[in-house]
């Protein structure tokens, strides 16, 4: 039995289960502090009612998701309203099972990857399943046959396809520049330092491209202030307005694994994963338990920290316009990032891609380009420019 | 272990139904997806006989492939949206007087 | 009619390359909110814990349930004369008549039913009554179960009395000239002084 | 393969192509379940035929039996649901389980690159189309297929001879023609015992990175093709926006106009 739990498929089986029942908590929880963060920057309480500081509210809203009554209204498609909220549910966890929690595990004399499943082309993975994230809106939102619903579902459409793109370039950067699509490989050359000092973590090497990265992980994750898809005050509720009980709950913590998800990834990617420096229990030659155990509340905080900044984000921002979200994405993103991406190649052909300054240095150079478009263009953040309204005018009725 | 001659067949059958498919139906849109549905089955064949000859041009013919649907699907929805907004209609019979 | 000199003319403002960026301006947004949140999290909010903790009202004018007033001789002091239902925009309030038991007036309600749920509480009731007889409290957390539940009786509505008459006594209605039914502390309005005299 | 297993697949084919014909929507006449059974009886009898190459069972065998068993029910379900929308969502899940068969042939990069591009940009722009486009009700056009019987028996012959002449794989000719090939990895011939012809069959994998190979592939030998796909989809990208930027009437065509204020009574929502 030991032998094989602690082979590397037990070890898998068990991290599976580990991390599929402690991201439910880990996510019901995550809408507690949504909340109480919520309360706090608009000065108010927050959930304090169940449990001492509202500590069991996640419970209760369980609880409540659970006992409502489950409408499914007459006039939907029964078997694609049933399935999105699953498949939205499903396709935020099934992410997780590539992201390495706690580095390897010398047991018995062989080490073992904390990690479900260690994929050759992890990074890929993650890509395809953000992909894949986008059906449980389309599907809701066109399975609920309700016009609102429908706007969301189109508008969510639109901006994931969008928003792929910069995501796409921003992890071929990455992928360039540490030369593996493993993710395992990625954490271990940013547990190097510069000068002895400094984590050779990808947000020094390249912060514009994590700056970008983060931005599409917004927009990917549905999240605010790229939510439109949900806009209440338009759309009442978005694709989810005709959703209730357990299947609304399911959106619900469909969208935070969503987000638990992205923070992960991006921590693996810019952060170094499980690495912090200068405690040793988080280099990758500690391998003992507590160093795995260490390794993964390192990276556990690091997922925080990000899901802290969305929530932060989220109840600062107000919502962009539709319009402003596309050219943020085609005229901002998208040119950035593949100016970005020609100067890392640049660089890698000179073997310079690993090297501070240079990297930095293009990062600022795409920047300054962009302040400079920026700064000539003569369009206003209102969306109204001269001659915006002609589009349309003189066309047959569709 | 599995010989390769079941993957040639599983592929086989998919690409006769999108045959089936790209034959019968008269919506524009699944006779679209049942040329995909036929590209399916050829990137499972290319990359099988590739894995019998132990190389991986298979795999970069897929990826070719993967290329040519993404074009396909473009201009090809982009035609369905043209031709639903003349014709109110995804028949494609709507358009047969096309013909000669 | 929209006059020319009311017309406000409106341009948008300009913008720095710094606002068209977003990010600066996000950021001092960022800093604000995450002030605002370190000072919540120090308990400075601004929330009232509603069972326990109230807010301050004002008793004398706060719209909340209906009372129907007792005079001096606990005898409800309505004397029916429809001026509330009648005023009532909500149409809410029915009352049905009957000759009064007693010697001082002709007519008393048999029944005086109020609608809480369609009242507005606008207080028209409250100002068109002659001998002060149906009062708003300060009492608003009014809860039930059932829509029939809402719809308080004459027996109700002067429980609501009797249970608020400490926290606000009915004033002292100089028309009708019954005493002893209880001043309103701290206030020395000519009403008071004047419903004294007769006495 | 011996005539038995050759007439045995044959009429797995046959009982198919009846399941499919059955299922294909035409009008009143469909009847799904039937041919749902005719579908069961040729998976069945198909894995018969199948598991006769089996050589030496292991997982990979029973991934292989549920990931095939599910793209073809799928792609059964594409051709034959009479909801676009359906037919879509099927397809992604060919894809999906075509994506795990690659998987098993160890091309995870072409099966992944699959996800994201069929099933994470493609099928997307395809449902998007569709939902704009179709109503909630079946059209005539989606209730009844076009010579049904004719298209099913010409794709089940072909897929009867395509299926055949693959199931007869000669590894000799193969290895003959692999000569030239530049990345090359072991691959062992084992002969299958039971009908004395040889299969071929691979016992290692892959030893370098299958991503390495792919694209020392793609960037060595067939660069040139990279550069055309390339090529293709700019101009696919040029045409599409050409396409659909401008809407042009058609000569002394008027679109019916939609019945106004009747939707949700004659006209369902979209």
């Amino acid at each position: 039995m030991w032998e094989f739990l602690t082979s590397q498929m037990g070890v898998s089986i068990m991290l599976a289960a580990v991390v599929f029942g402690v991201m439910q908590g880990v996510v019901a929880y995550s809408i507690y502090f949504e909340r109480k963060i919520a309360a706090w920057i608009q000065d108010r309480c927050g959930p304090n009612r169940v449990g001492p500081f509202g500590l069991l509210q996640p419970i209760a809203d369980g609880v409540k998701f659970i006992f409502k009554e489950d409408v499914i209204p007459g006039h939907v498609d029964k078997v694609l309203f049933v399935l999105a909220p699953t498949m939205m549910f499903i396709i935020a966890f099934i992410g997780l099972a590539a992201i390495p929690w706690g580095g390897q595990w010398l047991v018995d004399g062989k080490l073992v990857n904390i990690q479900v499943s260690n994929p050759d082309i992890g990074l890929l993975y993650l890509l395809g399943v953000g992909g894949m994230g986008v059906y449980g809106v389309v599907l809701g939102g066109w399975a609920s046959n309700n016009k609102y619903s429908f706007y969301g579902a189109i508008r969510a459409t639109a901006q994931m396809l969008s928003y792929e793109i910069p995501m796409g370039l921003c992890i071929v950067i990455v992928v360039l520049t540490m030369g593996s699509l493993r993710l395992e490989e990625i954490i271990l050359p940013q547990t190097a330092y510069w000068s002895g000092a400094i984590p050779k973590w990808n947000i020094f090497l390249h912060p514009l491209v994590f700056l970008i990265l983060f931005i599409t992980m917004l927009a990917e994750a549905n999240r605010a202030p790229f939510d439109l898809a949900e806009a209440e005050q338009e759309l009442v509720g978005g694709f989810h307005t005709e959703y209730s009980a357990l299947k609304f709950g399911m959106f619900f913590l469909g969208e935070y694994a969503h987000m638990i998800t992205a923070s992960a990834f991006i921590s693996v990617m810019f952060l170094g994963g499980w690495h912090l420096p200068w405690l040793p229990w988080a280099q990758p030659e500690a391998t003992s338990f507590a160093a795995v155990i260490v390794k993964m509340l390192v990276l556990g905080g690091k997922i925080a920290g990000f899901l802290f900044l969305m929530m932060w984000i989220r109840w600062t921002l107000p919502r962009f316009r539709f319009d402003q979200l596309m050219r943020l994405a085609w005229l901002g993103l998208i040119p950035m990032t593949l100016g970005l991406f020609m100067i890392t190649v640049g660089l890698l052909y000179f073997g310079l891609h690993r090297s501070w300054a240079w990297t930095c240095g293009g990062d600022t150079v795409v920047l300054v380009l962009t302040l400079m478009y920026v700064a000539v263009s003569r369009r206003e953040v209102s969306g109204r420019t001269p001659g915006m309204n002609v589009i349309g005018v003189g066309t047959a009725a569709g | 272990m599995n010989s390769l001659a079941e993957y040639s067949v599983i592929s086989a059958i998919l690409f006769a139904l999108g045959l089936v498919g790209f034959l019968t139906r008269r919506n524009l849109i699944v006779i679209f997806l049942s040329t995909e549905l036929m590209f399916q089955g050829i990137v499972l064949n290319v990359v099988t006989y590739a894995r019998l000859h132990g190389n991986t041009d298979g795999q970069a013919f897929g990826l070719f492939m993967l290329v040519i649907a993404a074009v396909e699907a473009g201009l090809a929805l982009g035609m369905i949206v043209l031709l639903y907004r003349r014709r109110g209609t995804l028949d494609a019979e709507a358009w047969s007087f096309m013909h000669g | 009619m929209i006059h020319d000199e009311d017309i406000l003319e409106l341009s948008e403002p300009s913008l720095s390359p710094a606002e068209k960026l977003f990010i600066p301006q996000i950021l001092g947004g960022m800093v604000t909110t995450i002030a605002h949140m370190g000072k919540s999290m120090v308990g400075q909010n601004l929330t009232v814990q509603y069972p326990e903790q109230k807010r301050d009202i004002r008793l004398e004018n706060y719209r909340g349930v209906h009372r129907l007033n007792r005079d001096e001789k606990d005898r409800v002091a309505c004397v029916a004369c429809f001026m509330c239902s009648t005023a009532c925009p909500a149409n809410c309030i029915h009352i049905e008549a009957g000759e009064s038991p007693w010697e001082d007036r002709e007519k008393y309600p048999v029944k005086f039913d109020i609608d809480e749920l369609r009242c507005i509480f606008c207080g028209m009731c409250e100002e068109a009554c002659p001998v002060d007889a149906i009062e708003l409290t300060p009492h608003y957390d009014l809860v039930g179960r059932s829509r029939e539940e809402m719809i308080l009786d004459k027996e109700e509505l002067l429980a609501v009395y009797d249970a608020t008459r400490e926290l606000k006594p009915r004033k002292n209605p100089h028309v009708t000239g019954y005493i002893g039914t209880g001043n309103r502390p701290g206030v020395t309005s000519d009403a008071n002084n004047i419903d004294k005299e007769p006495s | 393969m011996t005539p038995e297993t050759a007439y045995l697949l044959y009429f797995a084919f046959a009982l198919g192509g009846a399941g499919v014909y059955f299922m294909l929507p035409r009008g009143e006449a469909t009847k799904p379940a039937v041919g749902a059974l005719f579908g069961l009886g040729s998976l069945i009898a198909l894995s018969l035929v199948l598991s006769t190459r089996i050589i030496t069972p292991d997982h990979t065998t029973y991934y292989f039996y549920l990931f095939s068993t599910i793209a073809i029910a799928a792609a059964v379900r594409v051709i034959t649901h009479p909801k676009p929308v359906y037919s879509a969502l099927y397809f992604i899940l060919v894809v999906i389980s075509v994506s795990a068969l690659l998987v098993l042939l160890e091309a995870e990069f072409l099966a992944v690159a699959a996800i994201i591009v069929y099933a994470g940009a493609i099928m997307v722009t395809y449902l998007f189309v569709i939902m704009l486009a179709q109503q909630t009700s079946t059209p005539h056009y989606d209730s009844r297929s076009r010579e049904p019987l004719l298209a099913v028996m010409a794709g089940f012959v072909l897929m009867a001879a395509i299926a055949t002449r693959s199931a007869d794989i000669a590894p000799s000719r193969v290895v003959a023609s692999d000569a030239r090939s530049q990345v090359t990895s072991p691959v062992v011939l084992v002969s299958d015992g039971a009908t004395d012809e040889p299969t071929g069959t691979i016992n290692e994998p892959l030893t370098r990175g299958n991503t390495l190979l792919v694209g020392a592939s793609v960037m060595t030998r067939y660069v040139v093709v990279l550069e055309i796909s390339g090529v293709l989809l700019l101009v696919s990208m040029v045409g599409a926006i050409a396409m659909s930027r401008k809407r042009v009437p058609m000569e002394g065509y008027r679109p019916a106009a939609p019945p106004l204020g009747q939707i949700g009574k004659e006209v369902e929502p979209y």
